[in-house]
């Protein structure tokens, strides 16, 4: 084989192409690039929440007594956000199905019912932080519980907030067929905030019962 | 005549006038203002009509003529001592009460003095100067009175300082012997008539031995707690402090002899037997409880035994002959110990606790203050039961280095204590010696931190720390009467026959001492460190009671 | 408009660039640079705007048994430091006077046994335990027991002096 | 895949009036903004990739004088130029500054210019995020120099041990400033990363299926996957160190049930990593100019893409390897010790492989490809002495002493400098349309190779000696003297190749020969434009017809057409097999990413002094980000578009 | 590494030796092999089949005898650490290692708790026999190092790990902090004195008595000086009241060979300079400056000296 010349690479008048203007130009799920940014930021703070719970295991083994001197942290306000994120699956899933199906007022409404389901989960929230019955400097694992607890807060707050600027959007316009891809990969993440709280939820409240 | 009545200890009283049927009448019949703001630990005593009581630093003896109506004072003395020496006192500047001998009035300061008044004129007799402010000693200790000697012990375990019994003449103040109780044999008085019962707490120089070099010189084992005498067997008995610093990783071995018992010759001091509770004391378990001498019918046979409710939590009962242990009981909940093996003596420790350097060990009950402090017990002959005021207390605990430079604390811990289980600070038990078992109890919010005084008629008297003085019905443990007074009660209550006949009850309130001293020192609970930790169990201390010191005398219509 | 973007960004910049200009100061670690004559008539610690300085007074603290008496700011045979009750005043000199001197209820002098310049980490620490410091000197937790909030999570108080000696 | 559209294969004519057309509206619709507000809006990757380049370069000439500083200090003993305090934060910033503000950015910002242009596209993934993670980038640096220069410099060591670096023992900010600065750099890359990732997944050119990407897309995917799984470790760690030290929690304070050694293993659990994630991009960079001057594909394209792979993964096994001193039980050592022997193996399979391409080839030796050489002299040595490193017993001796100084330089010096400047030789007309001199480029290297290795190489006896690391000075009597001074000579030659370095750069930029298209005849697609790139990259998007896209290229090599030149149409492929699938638009230049990344650094800034940064700044940040994705007046036109489209389909139907 | 004086260096030394002799023969030979590549006579490109298929076969031999002689690395470095975990014997002496922001102190163990003693910055071991070390630190992280004799050991705060020492050969070796841990990591050394027997335990008896009486006036007045100065506040004498254990214990500082942890020679100007001002010698430190009368100082420097 000689090197490559610059002359033999000209172009010839007529030349074979790829015509890709039949492509479609708004996609759903991972076929789309919007769908591997998304995934992308959800593996690395999946990988921040994987590592926070390993530190939590780790402090675990460091001292006798879990939670030390402190008594276990309430279930109730817990088990209730528990329940109410994963009841919040459902207008989640289905605002993602009318967002693919281009259905504005159905992404309406059903953004309307996750955003109040956000709100309610961010309300029970702030009682769960009396329910730890700890502070955050009062020892490793008030310090831990918090870290955990504030991480997943934040993504929760963060998504709320974000569902409420889509909520404006799909109120508002202009609704291209680009935002209805915006409106499914925000029940992505919402369903990714869910699927965090069960983990971090059996390490805050069942763990101390159980080791 | 002394604080605990008797020189057994007992706080039993043979006064039957006021009986469970009518202490319900029981009312003030005069009060009188110390004008001293801190812990009233002292027992007002009473002989020939007249009380004595003594104040915290500045250590004011009053002398009240209770045969003149709203018994006036008939003198005051102020020894004035030194103003630095508050600052060398642990656990606040208390005084535990004076004892009356052969017309005089026996009087220990803080600043180190032990005085001689006369008891009718209030007169200094003598003064003897016996330790060294500056070195972190005082004395809070009520002195006792055995022949012709008086009994003092010093105070500043938590300073470093080495601890000490002195026998003075009574008449001229001199001191008579010395026992110390870390060092050489000889320092000790440890001689041939020395024979403790258990095989480690034989050999030569185990003040010495048990310890790092030279460790022993600021080893504490102070004699700040009480001091009884048998007659029979001429010996007296008192208990030594914690071992310092309390960080015990800084005083490996058995630490000879600190928290611990000792028999001794009333003569010569010479020691005859010791008994120690908590060798290598992990938790500030002081030895310094009082001794309550008594004869018991155990095992089917009466034995001459001394009972203690130690600060580690059990109730021991020992053969005063020879120290024996013949049983050791828990009062109250325990982590830091798993029992005591009767074989050796030992406490089993609780290895898990071992307090390491830098490491927050938890849960450790009792709490430095112990199942009981200094609080004294009684033990009523009549219903054979032994009445504890108890605390409740557990705490986190990290060892810390202990730095020594005479005359500042020498410690070495961080402490932070609270509630224990049940969150109830205190109780009041009423323990059955023989049965080794509690009969009843009564449950209190705050540690109870005064003494208890019982009667033959099966009345037992106690204060709470937030101002309430009770009567309770010896055998059932029923609260018969309450009367709130002015502050909280950490002193110890006494009932006397007044010039009338009646029978009286007298108790100084104003709260202070190591429990109070978040009142009593204007603390700020914001410091889970602060006094030692005993500020995180107490912060609502400050809403229940103010300080002031305050004698009540109250006595039937 | 876009010298309205260019204003902003600049601001923008700017202030977060003052932000270190408190940094010169604090961070200075004079390990002997002290002048101990002079310091002794000074009403004002020389560490005081130094958080290494403040922080070797916090060790001091427990080092030289502060702590013993006075725990970590709530005070046991020791008065507490961490309220606004401040018996013998709450001036540098005051502290530093109680400090060298000591105080006739029971605060033993500590003249020829702490070096001055240490008094007056001393001095600054004790100022801190009230945040009567700027945020980015008041020290933080230690790598003990939690005994509080941290000097530099506390509300900052005004001392009110309680007694003129 | 049958669901989906298939793009259509035909042929047609395109005339150069055409072609025209097309040039003149693509630079029209690719545009990159000018002014100072353009300047802080520009969302292309060519132009943010050289800013990255450059301001890396200035960090690591920053970072460079300090070192000679330290050499300085070390070149005689007993020296009283440099007290501890000083100097200790010099190896501190030194040490952060060459990793997190040099060696790692401009390895991703080598990738972030050259991954779009050899996969064939017209941008990065995510143009706005990339220029947001720049700015961060660019303040946390900013804020790091600042410090030093204030005296408030981080003085904890670039590893930050607790409770060294705890609130106990460094008061003040000092360690602050250094956990923040993670946080910028470690937010700045992982965005980068994922650009990357998606860029390499989503956006390659028809035909460039896995098994057909150059070597270091290649390596920058497995940089950029690293960079993901193991970044959030060392997030986590320093920002558990900033609450400690700000509002008290306990993660590192063993009393209250903390641990000191969690910090170790979070710690090297990125750490060791790191090492790779700087040094697989250097792999790739290795294999682009030895295919280049050897006009031969990489021996091994296989084994080289597994060895890649086998890195990433292994790299994330043997962060233990730095803490066989501490008393771990001696078994779980010893599996540490052969995970971080097994990591040699991959890497031999690459040094063979190339050695192999050298064979086969005939190597021309213009500078690029003698910094390669240099690379191969330093470090295999590096990796050998990696390998008796792995070795508990060895290591307890070596361990922390200035052996492993010599180590690492040698690997990171040797691995990844040498052939990054390599890179930047080989790269610079592509960048500038200049050559590079070449004379010059030889003494530089000569300069350069020497000193490196007088500097370093009596490290390792003076390791062996038992010469501690991080040591301000050191007693007069111990036999280091001739060696340390031998060392600091070294360094003046080294200080000399920078600066000729420099001034290469500088004088080619003015004045250098001006380069063709592909003047080394190379491979991959970025040959395939002019030099410099134009805005769009390419006119047509190309076909990849084999492994060598440009040498595989048949002359009737089919061009992709139907996407549209009036806005930033970009075509997205699938995964495997770069199947065209769809096409994305990509947004305009905007400010608001630099303004987000004004208002994070002022958070992060603000929350080393008060924890009230973090609800001060919300508000402001979400203005920013709601800014930032806020419709604009292209979406209107375009759901305006979408409507008529839709209502003519309708109306059609 | 290169003058290995005990058991655990000397096992390290030979797997080092071996380690060395192996990269610089693999250097060798992937250096020959590059260079040959690179010098190889060659009309043009060589892309025959057969060259293809000879390289891979090359390759993969290449890497099959990697593979082996990384296995022998392995098995060699579990082999010599075994030696390295566990002593050869039962310890001669328990000694406590304790990390101090910036000095070392030695506390013999002693089942008799009044024989244990500390010994700042100066380890004496027994030659030939085995010392069992308990390495902890009551501030940041240590790392104890003594190149002659062994490995490092890190002392971490709030764990505490056991290793051990072995001196084969009377002598003096040098040890130093090997983690950085602040200020004067530079100068935290500590000198490890090897000894017959019987020298040893005369050491340690001579170790657990208190400090000499000063003898003569000047000792006797730097005595009350020492006792009523800053000296007291830190540092501890056995058999006097100066009992405080945040500096080195000074009981018998006249013995030792250095001071500072290392970083002076124990002789009477030196110790003058540092009592004077040590943060002139080792800026940093905990030690303040002390401004004593020219008089005092000379009075504590002649008590100092004589405690031997």
């Amino acid at each position: 084989m000689t090197p490559p010349d610059a002359a033999t690479m000209r172009p010839p008048d007529t030349r074979r192409v790829l015509d890709v203007s039949v492509l479609p130009r708004t996609v759903f799920g991972h076929q789309g690039l919007i769908w591997w940014g998304t995934a992308g930021f959800m593996v690395i703070e999946g990988s921040i929440f994987v590592i926070a719970l390993v530190v939590y295991f780790y402090l675990r083994l460091q001292v006798t007594d879990w939670p030390p001197s402190l008594p276990n942290p309430g279930l109730f306000y817990g088990t209730l956000n528990l329940a109410t994120v994963l009841l919040s699956l459902l207008p989640a899933y289905i605002a993602k199905t009318k967002a693919e199906k281009f259905d504005l007022a159905g992404v309406r409404l059903w953004l309307t019912i996750l955003v109040l389901f956000g709100v309610a989960a961010v309300v029970i929230r702030a009682f769960e932080y009396f329910a730890l019955n700890c502070r955050w400097d009062d020892n490793a694992y008030g310090s831990i519980v918090w870290t955990l607890l504030s991480m997943h807060t934040i993504h929760v707050a963060t998504d709320v907030v974000d569902s409420m600027v889509l909520l404006t959007l799909a109120l508002t316009g202009p609704n291209t067929k680009t935002r209805f891809v915006d409106y499914s990969e925000n029940s992505l993440y919402w369903y990714f905030i869910v699927a965090w709280w069960v983990p971090i939820y059996v390490t805050i409240y069942l763990m101390p019962r159980w080791l | 005549m002394r604080p605990a009545r008797d020189y057994a200890s007992t706080r039993f009283s043979p006064l039957d006038q006021i009986t469970p049927q009518n202490v319900r009448q029981l009312a003030v019949k005069s009060t009188f203002s110390t004008g001293v703001l801190h812990g009233h630990e002292a027992a007002p005593i009473v002989v020939h009509n007249t009380m004595y009581i003594v104040t915290p630093w500045p250590n004011y003896v009053y002398a009240l003529d209770l045969s003149k109506d709203g018994a006036p004072v008939k003198w005051k003395y102020e020894p004035k001592p030194l103003s630095a020496a508050q600052g060398v006192a642990c656990c606040d500047v208390v005084n535990r009460g004076v004892v009356y001998a052969d017309g005089a009035i026996f009087l220990n300061t803080l600043d180190n003095r032990t005085i001689a008044l006369d008891a009718t004129s209030g007169k200094e007799k003598w003064v003897t100067k016996l330790g060294d402010v500056n070195k972190g000693e005082t004395i809070t200790m009520a002195p006792l009175v055995v022949k012709d000697k008086v009994l003092v012990g010093n105070s500043g375990g938590e300073l470093g300082v080495r601890g000490w019994l002195t026998a003075l003449d009574s008449r001229t103040g001199t001191i008579a012997w010395r026992a110390y109780s870390t060092g050489p044999d000889k320092d000790v008085l440890i001689g041939p008539r020395f024979k403790p019962f258990y095989a480690s707490d034989r050999g030569g120089d185990l003040g010495i031995h048990t310890w790092p070099a030279d460790a022993w010189r600021n080893g504490g084992g102070t004699v700040w707690g009480w001091i009884s005498y048998d007659p029979q067997l001429n010996l007296v008995y008192y208990g030594t402090s914690n071992p310092g610093p309390w960080n015990h990783e800084q005083r490996p071995g058995d630490n000879k002899w600190t928290a611990g018992v000792f028999a001794r010759d009333a003569d010569t001091g010479e020691a005859v037997w010791f008994y120690q509770m908590s060798p290598h004391d992990l938790w500030d378990y002081d030895g310094v409880n009082e001794p309550v001498l008594a004869d018991l019918a155990i095992g089917g046979r009466t034995r001459k035994v001394m009972m203690r409710a130690d600060r580690n939590g059990y109730v021991y009962v020992i053969d005063r002959t020879n120290g024996e242990v013949l049983s050791a009981d828990p009062f109250v909940p325990i982590t830091s110990t798993k029992g005591i093996d009767l074989k050796s003596g030992r406490p089993i420790e609780n290895e898990e606790l071992e307090p390491a350097l830098g490491k927050v060990m938890r849960n450790v009950c009792p709490a430095s203050p112990g199942g009981k402090d200094w609080q004294p017990t009684a033990y009523s002959t009549h219903t054979g039961l032994y009445y504890i005021p108890s605390n409740n207390l557990c705490m986190d605990y990290e060892g810390v280095e202990a730095n020594y430079i005479a005359g500042t604390p020498f410690v070495g811990a961080n402490v932070r204590m609270y509630a224990g289980p049940g969150g109830n600070r205190g109780e009041f038990i009423a323990w059955d010696p023989v049965a080794r078992k509690k009969v009843w109890s009564i449950k209190e919010n705050f540690p109870v931190w005064s003494g208890v005084a019982v009667t033959v008629s099966d009345v037992a008297f106690y204060g709470t720390m937030d101002g309430w003085f009770k009567a309770v019905n010896a055998k059932t443990g029923e609260e018969l009467w309450k009367s709130k007074v002015g502050s909280g009660i950490v002193g110890q209550p006494v009932t006397y026959k007044g010039p009338d006949g009646k029978q009286y009850v007298a108790i100084l309130a104003g709260v202070g001492g190591w429990s109070g001293a978040i009142v009593a020192g204007g603390l700020d609970p914001r410091d889970a460190t602060a006094a030692l930790g005993f500020v995180n169990a107490m912060p609502d201390l400050p809403q229940a009671t103010t300080s002031g010191g305050m004698l009540y005398i109250f006595g039937l219509p | 408009m876009t010298g309205f973007w260019r204003t902003t960004t600049c601001l923008a910049l700017m202030s977060e660039l003052s932000l270190f200009a408190a940094g010169c100061q604090r961070e200075v670690r004079p390990f002997q640079e002290l002048a101990v004559a002079s310091a002794r008539t000074q009403n004002q610690s020389p560490f005081q705007k130094n958080a290494y300085g403040t922080a070797e007074g916090k060790r001091l603290f427990d080092q030289y048994n502060c702590s013993g008496c006075h725990a970590h700011g709530g005070g046991g045979m020791g008065p507490a430091l961490m309220d606004d009750k401040w018996i013998y005043g709450s001036e540098p000199a005051n502290i530093f006077e109680s400090i060298v001197e000591g105080r006739p209820n029971g605060m033993p002098a500590w003249r020829n046994k702490i070096p001055d310049q240490q008094v007056w980490e001393l001095v600054a620490y004790v100022q801190s335990m009230i945040g009567q410091e700027s945020i980015d000197v008041l020290p933080s937790r230690s790598d003990h027991m939690r005994y509080s909030t941290p000097e530099n999570a506390r509300r900052a108080q005004t001392p009110v002096q309680t007694h003129t000696p | 895949m049958s669901e989906f559209v298939h793009p259509v294969e035909r042929r047609m004519t395109i005339s150069a009036a055409d072609e025209e057309r097309l040039r003149t509206q693509l630079e029209r619709t690719w545009y990159v903004p000018r002014g100072i507000i353009g300047w802080c809006s520009v969302a292309d990757h060519k132009t943010m990739g050289k800013r990255y380049i450059v301001t890396a370069f200035c960090f690591f000439t920053f970072a460079g004088i300090l070192a000679g500083l330290m050499r300085l200090q070390l070149a005689v003993p007993n020296n009283h130029f440099i007290g501890p305090d000083l100097y200790n934060q010099i190896f501190t910033v030194h040490g952060t500054m060459m990793m997190f503000l040099f060696a790692v950015p401009v390895m991703e910002a080598l990738g972030v210019y050259l991954v779009p242009l050899m996969v064939g596209t017209r941008n990065i993934a995510f143009p706005r995020l990339n220029a947001f993670s720049y700015y961060v980038y660019l303040f946390g640096g900013v804020m790091l120099v600042v410090t030093m220069l204030l005296n408030t410099a981080p003085d904890v060591g670039w590893f930050s041990y607790v409770p060294l670096a705890g609130p106990d023992y460094t008061p003040g900010k000092r360690a602050d400033f250094w956990a923040q600065l993670i946080t910028f750099t470690e937010v700045a890359a992982l965005a980068v990363s994922v650009e990357l990732v998606a860029t390499i997944f989503k956006a390659r050119a028809p035909g460039m299926s896995l098994n057909r990407m150059p070597l270091f897309v290649w390596s920058m995917l497995v940089t950029a996957l690293m960079v993901i799984f193991a970044m959030p470790s060392i997030v986590t760690c320093s920002s558990f160190l900033l609450l400690d030290r700000l509002v008290g929690t306990h993660f590192y304070n063993p009393a209250e049930g903390g641990d000191s050694l969690l910090w170790q293993h979070l710690f090297w659990f990125f750490g060791h990593p790191e090492v790779y994630i700087i040094f697989v991009p250097a792999l790739g960079i290795v294999s682009s100019i030895i295919s280049a001057f050897t006009w031969r594909p990489i021996f091994g394209y296989s084994a080289m893409v597994m060895s890649l792979v086998a890195t990433g993964f292994i790299g994330f096994g043997l962060w233990v390897h730095h803490m066989f001193a501490t008393g771990l039980p001696a078994l779980g050592l010893e599996y540490f010790t052969a995970a971080s022997i097994v990591i040699a193996i991959p890497t031999g399979i690459q040094i063979f492989c190339w050695i192999a391409s050298l064979w086969r080839g005939r190597p021309r030796f213009h500078t690029p490809l003698v910094f390669v050489l240099g690379f191969f002299a330093i470090f295999v040595l590096g990796g050998l002495s990696g390998v008796t490193l792995a070795s508990v017993p060895f290591d307890l001796q070596v361990h922390d002493s200035y052996y492993v100084v010599a180590h690492f330089h040698y690997v990171l010096l040797g691995g990844a400098v040498f052939p990054l400047i390599g890179g930047i030789y080989f790269w610079f007309p592509k960048m500038t349309g200049r050559l590079m001199d070449d004379r010059l480029g030889k003494v530089n290297f000569w300069l350069l190779f020497i000193g490196f290795n007088i500097t370093f190489f009596p490290m390792h006896i003076l390791g062996l000696e038992g010469m501690p690391r991080r040591v301000y000075t050191y007693p007069d009597n111990m036999g280091w003297n001739t060696l340390n001074l031998v060392s600091s000579l070294g360094a003046l030659l080294l200080v000399v190749g920078g600066a000729l370095f420099v001034y290469n750069v500088v004088r080619s930029y003015r004045w250098g020969l001006a380069g063709s298209d592909n003047p080394w005849g190379a491979e991959t697609l970025e040959w395939s434009m002019s030099s410099p790139p134009p805005v769009y990259n390419f006119l047509h998007i190309p076909v990849v017809e084999g492994r060598c896209a440009l040498w595989d290229r048949s002359a009737d090599a089919p061009i992709v057409t139907g996407i549209r030149s009036d806005v930033r149409e970009v075509l997205i492929s699938d995964v495997m097999d770069a199947e065209p699938i769809n096409v994305a638009e990509y947004p305009e230049p905007s400010i608001w990413p630099f303004l987000c990344a004004v208002v994070t650094s002022g958070f992060f800034i603000g929350s080393i002094f008060t924890p009230w940064a973090l609800p001060v700044s919300i508000l402001p940040l979400a203005v920013t980000l709601i800014g930032w994705f806020w419709p604009k007046k292209r979406d209107r036109e375009r759901a305006i578009e979408e409507q008529d489209e839709d209502r003519r389909l309708h109306d059609a139907a | 590494m290169f003058d290995p004086h005990g058991p655990i260096a000397r096992s390290i030394a030979t797997h080092g030796w071996w380690l060395l002799l192996m990269s610089i023969a693999v250097y060798l030979v992937v250096m020959v092999a590059l260079l040959i590549a690179l010098g190889r006579r060659r009309r043009e490109i060589d892309d025959q089949p057969e060259t293809t298929r000879r390289l891979t076969r090359n390759v993969s031999i290449a890497v099959a005898l990697t593979v082996v002689i990384l296995v022998g690395i392995a098995a060699s470095s579990v082999v010599s650490g075994r030696g390295i975990y566990s002593p050869s014997g039962a310890g001669a002496v328990t000694v406590d290692v304790v990390g101090h922001q910036w000095w070392w102190d030695f506390q013999y163990h002693d089942v008799t708790p009044s024989d244990v003693f500390t010994s700042p910055n100066e380890l004496h071991i027994p030659v030939g026999l085995p010392v069992v070390i308990k390495a902890m630190s009551t501030d940041v992280i240590h790392s104890f190092w003594v190149p002659n004799l062994m490995g490092k050991r890190d002392l971490i705060p709030g764990i505490v790990t056991n290793t051990w020492i072995q001196a084969d050969e009377p002598g003096v070796y040098r040890g130093q902090c090997a983690e950085f841990c602040g200020h004067q990591h530079a100068h935290m050394a500590l000198e490890v004195v090897a000894e017959p027997m019987n020298t040893f335990q005369a050491w340690i008896r001579h170790q657990r008595e208190p400090a000499a009486e000063p003898a003569t006036d000047e000792e006797r007045r730097g005595k009350d000086v020492f006792m009523q100065s800053t000296c007291v506040t830190c540092h501890a004498i056995r058999g006097t009241d100066a009992g405080s254990h945040l500096g080195p214990e000074l009981t018998h500082v006249a013995s030792r060979l250095t001071i500072a942890a290392g970083t002076l020679p124990n002789a009477r100007g030196h110790l003058a300079g540092w009592i004077a001002n040590s943060q002139s010698i080792k800026p940093g430190n905990r030690m303040p400056p002390n401004a004593l009368t020219p008089d005092d100082l000379q009075a504590v420097l002649a008590y100092v000296r004589s405690l031997r």
